[in-house]
């Protein structure tokens, strides 16, 4: 393992306190939200202390200086997608910035391309997010469109077989993950693009569980618009992103509508600013995306690649110590191939909420239940699972506790 | 805090050897419940003879906390009238909102005094009370 | 003065800071964004320090505990406003409340209460900020319901007279601001709400400008949907509140859609959760919605009928002083009567970006331009101006320091 | 900062006397540009022959620094080719993206040199702009 864990952990300030009466924190629940670096926390305190104003909208020095902060991080976020500047949009969260979008195709009057038809397809798969599914639910109602998605092999991974069958002329979006937040499986992206656009469909990446954790190219991945939340990404709360390809942006319909997103306004009707302020009504999270800017940096100064590195061969120890325990049963796919660091397993007859409660009182931070991936669960077959999800500030002794107190809850409620 | 104090004995034993399980073939109402957090899904049937609860069957998934709970509460309904059923209810429901700072009241709660240790931690409270709002629910369908 | 401001300036860390080489800071842009204590950075720093986790969603202590922090949040919201704790929803800022009732009433069903018709009505003002009064452009456009608006009298206040007629048996919707944001006129809530409930329609107060600055009881102003910033209440940015009252809320539509505003999820639909959760999708901005409560703690402190008061007298000083310099017009009341503390003026020739300019470089920071309320503008024959908003942080000096600003304009722009 | 930089005796004086204001009868192309940060409008119209600016007439409302970089502009571009107001706008354009760092170059911008000051004022930049973004949009359409 290439990264200095123990000096990352240093710089988490969250670190220096106890659990559960004195334990020491093993947090093993950054698929759900990460921690904050000190440089992330003071970044945002910075802003407020001294160049807080309104954005775009005064001809004083502060808000200059709130200007060139907030747009300063517009740019570190098109750096760390290898974007241009004007194709990223701050949102509150990926949720946001998934519905902006469902709304946005609303929004599109005949004529526009994103503007959808009864009959036209969308497809998704069974492994999203609440947030990637229930937005494009929504959108099928309102248009008439059809839902559509890719189902899951035992192992957890997306069935292609029926790529050609499910992605046709009639397919105007594919939305999907590019890393479950349940199994780890990343997806294959290129086969499911490239068919996408072959039939003049735009893909849709949700990358939550990806963008933190691994070095991404938009270009690269040839998706029309991609996704992220801040929050997860050891950046600030209430800031998130979305990429859209230049032209694509250019021609989207805003969602919200507000102060700063105009062009001109009279009583009856409005204009549109240019993209990404046509997206961006209101006094934005300045703070927040200046937060998120600091964090990019931070993670980038690290280095994505070495991120990724480290999480792989975590997660290859977290996987083989969890096959070695007796009755625990892992929710996604063995191998570390395409593959993050999100672990989720059932153990025997232990209900996931007693095994997180009994881990809690050892001071490991883990999720259960269904993740917000509720259809996932039914597919895998398990109501409810049991989420070890690893960062850069995890070590092999952090994967001890959670396989030492797995055994050491299969005792206590095996008693 | 210490961990026996959620997980007591009876609770473990409830959970193990869950009462009335299994729906019963009739009913006055039946309901279903969800907690949309976790996924824990009950299904509850009640049947009510001159407003007492002649049978309270329930079946479903959920952790040690809600499988106890609806087990226990089954136990000490069943053959209450409506009335002191809801006495129980209320009882049950302070207990659970106290923060652990009430004393339950063993001679109305009975077993259900174990589940104390519960009002500790915030996010099982909805574990213990899935069962309860599921009978509230279908109690008051069975009289309509 | 009962407000000792020297004091509540030291709270402020900002004003520490220099402007343009060393001149001292004078912020009169709070209308714009207020300034934050210290209090306030510190209760975000601290929850991303101590408490960071998502909240409503894990088993473990920092979940307990974040959701603690947030859920206590939401109660501080509540007494700040007169309300119960279930009708408060964090949003991102005032704009996505606005947009977020405005997209609610397309959700609904037909049967349900907020479901428009062709040939409904929906009334504004002619003194709306964009982000109240496009929402419901497109809302009309979407829906097939006409717009229509109060007018102005020539001194800034609505004219009333047509209220019978405006208000009608047809309108489902009457949005307004409490106060607005140019003209410093606060609005005759009892008549209109009276009207309007009278014909049943809902009516929604956009309180970006008087929340921060009064003393506010939703159930004596008996409106339904009330809005507010964070930002503009010594909060943080990237935290917004709606209140609706409890009945209404309950069968309000949802509008963003993801994780945790859901009851049941399958792959082809979705069923949601209560009031507010069902507004709260995703990931909430944690650490902004305790910032905020830490920041409504903080005015509560002081005394919202002090600051009030305090504004008043300001205000009268601030008027009587423009007034009495050469060529100096003011747009907007100039009685302190039912008038908050933001005013808006023209100087002669000089360009409000001009004098903007001139003040920020003598360390006074105004606004100037249409103040996002470009019809309100137009209204008014003043295609910008001046604008000076003023806060509990502000005094007689800055008062002087504004006054002697604008002559040394005068002369500067007569050379 | 010295103020006196970016308020230099000519652009005030363009703006007490702005030149070639009011609108021309006639113009190969008419364009409507506003700045939505702050309201400032103007109506632009130009005339070509032969590849030539043959006049250039405007009329609008701003700020000293945007009524004063037109007039400046009008005064630039009257009677030169098209290649040759080309190269003044890149010039221009690129003076603004400045941030102060750069040298004007009087022999192409003339009295426009006065306006380099605006580009250390960021907010400013765009009013500098408005009246050149409108002659590049209509010198476009006079040429369709
Ligand atoms: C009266 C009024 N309404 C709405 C808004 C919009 O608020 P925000 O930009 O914080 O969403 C503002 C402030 O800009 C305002 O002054
Ligand atoms: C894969 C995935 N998509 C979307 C989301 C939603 O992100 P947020 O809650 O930050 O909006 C999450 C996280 O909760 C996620 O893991």
């Amino acid at each position: 393992m290439s990264l200095d864990v123990a000096s990352i952990k240093e710089d988490f300030p969250i670190f220096k306190r106890s659990i559960r009466d004195g334990k020491k924190l093993v947090y093993l629940d950054s698929g759900a939200t990460s921690q904050k670096p000190r440089s992330v926390i003071e970044a945002e305190g910075n802003f407020y202390r001294l160049h807080n104003a309104a954005v775009h909208r005064g001809a004083h020095q502060l808000a200059e200086e709130a200007t060139d902060a907030y747009e300063g991080a517009r740019e570190i976020v098109a750096n760390f997608l290898g974007a241009h500047v004007d194709e990223i949009v701050f949102t509150k969260s990926a949720t946001e910035s998934l519905n902006l979008l469902a709304y946005a195709f609303s929004n599109a009057q005949p004529g526009n391309r994103f503007a959808l038809q009864p009959g036209d397809e969308i497809v998704v798969t069974e492994m999203e997010h609440h947030a990637n599914l229930i937005p494009w639910q929504q959108l099928a109602a309102r248009s008439g469109a059809t839902l559509s998605w890719f189902g899951l092999t035992t192992e957890g991974r997306l069935n292609l077989e029926p790529l050609k069958k499910l992605i046709t002329a009639k397919t105007k979006i594919v939305a999907l993950t590019h890393q479950s937040n349940v199994l780890g499986t990343i997806n294959p992206l290129a086969e499911i693009v490239a068919r996408a656009h072959e039939v003049g469909a735009v893909v849709i990446l949700d990358a939550c569980q990806s963008a933190p954790h691994m070095s991404i190219d938009v270009s690269a991945l040839d998706v029309d618009f991609l996704v992220f939340s801040g929050h997860k990404a050891v950046g600030p709360t209430g800031v998130g992103v979305l990429w859209g390809k230049a032209e694509l942006l250019d021609q989207l319909p805003p969602f919200l509508f507000g102060g700063s997103m105009i062009e001109t306004v009279t009583m009856t009707s409005a204009t549109w600013a240019k993209a990404p302020k046509r997206f961006e009504a209101g006094v934005p999270n300045m703070a927040q995306a200046v937060g998120l800017g600091t964090a990019l940096q931070y993670l980038t100064r690290i280095g994505m690649d070495s991120i990724h590195e480290h999480e792989q061969v975590l997660t290859k120890y977290l996987i083989e110590q969890l096959i070695s325990i007796d009755d625990v049963r892992i929710v996604g796919p063995l191998s570390c191939e395409n593959r993050g660091a999100s672990v989720s397993f059932t153990c025997g007859d232990i209900h996931p909420h007693d095994m997180g409660q009994f881990l809690d009182n050892q001071g490991i931070a883990v999720r259960t239940g269904h993740h917000c991936a509720w259809p996932l669960a039914r597919a895998m077959g398990v109501p409810s699972t049991t989420r070890a999800s690893l960062y850069l500030y995890n070590d092999i002794s952090d994967v001890d506790a959670l396989t030492n107190g797995i055994r050491d809850a299969q005792k206590y409620f095996g008693k | 805090m210490n961990l026996d104090n959620l997980y007591q004995e009876v609770i473990l034993d409830h959970y193990k050897h869950p009462q009335h399980k299994g729906l019963s073939e009739k009913f006055d109402a039946q309901v279903h419940h969800v907690n949309p957090s976790c996924g824990d899904e009950i299904t509850l049937n009640v049947n009510l003879a001159d407003s007492t609860i002649s049978s309270l069957t329930w079946d479903g998934v959920g952790c040690s906390i809600s499988q106890a709970s609806v087990s226990i509460m089954s136990d000490l309904l069943i053959g209450k009238s409506l009335d002191e059923a809801q006495v129980i209810f209320d009882s049950f429901i302070e207990l659970m909102q106290s923060k652990g700072a009430l004393v339950a009241d063993e001679s109305i709660l009975e077993d259900a005094v174990a589940l104390a240790g519960v009002s500790k931690y915030p996010a099982r409270i909805k574990c213990a009370l899935l069962g309860w709002m599921a009978y509230k629910d279908a109690s008051v369908q069975a009289q309509k």
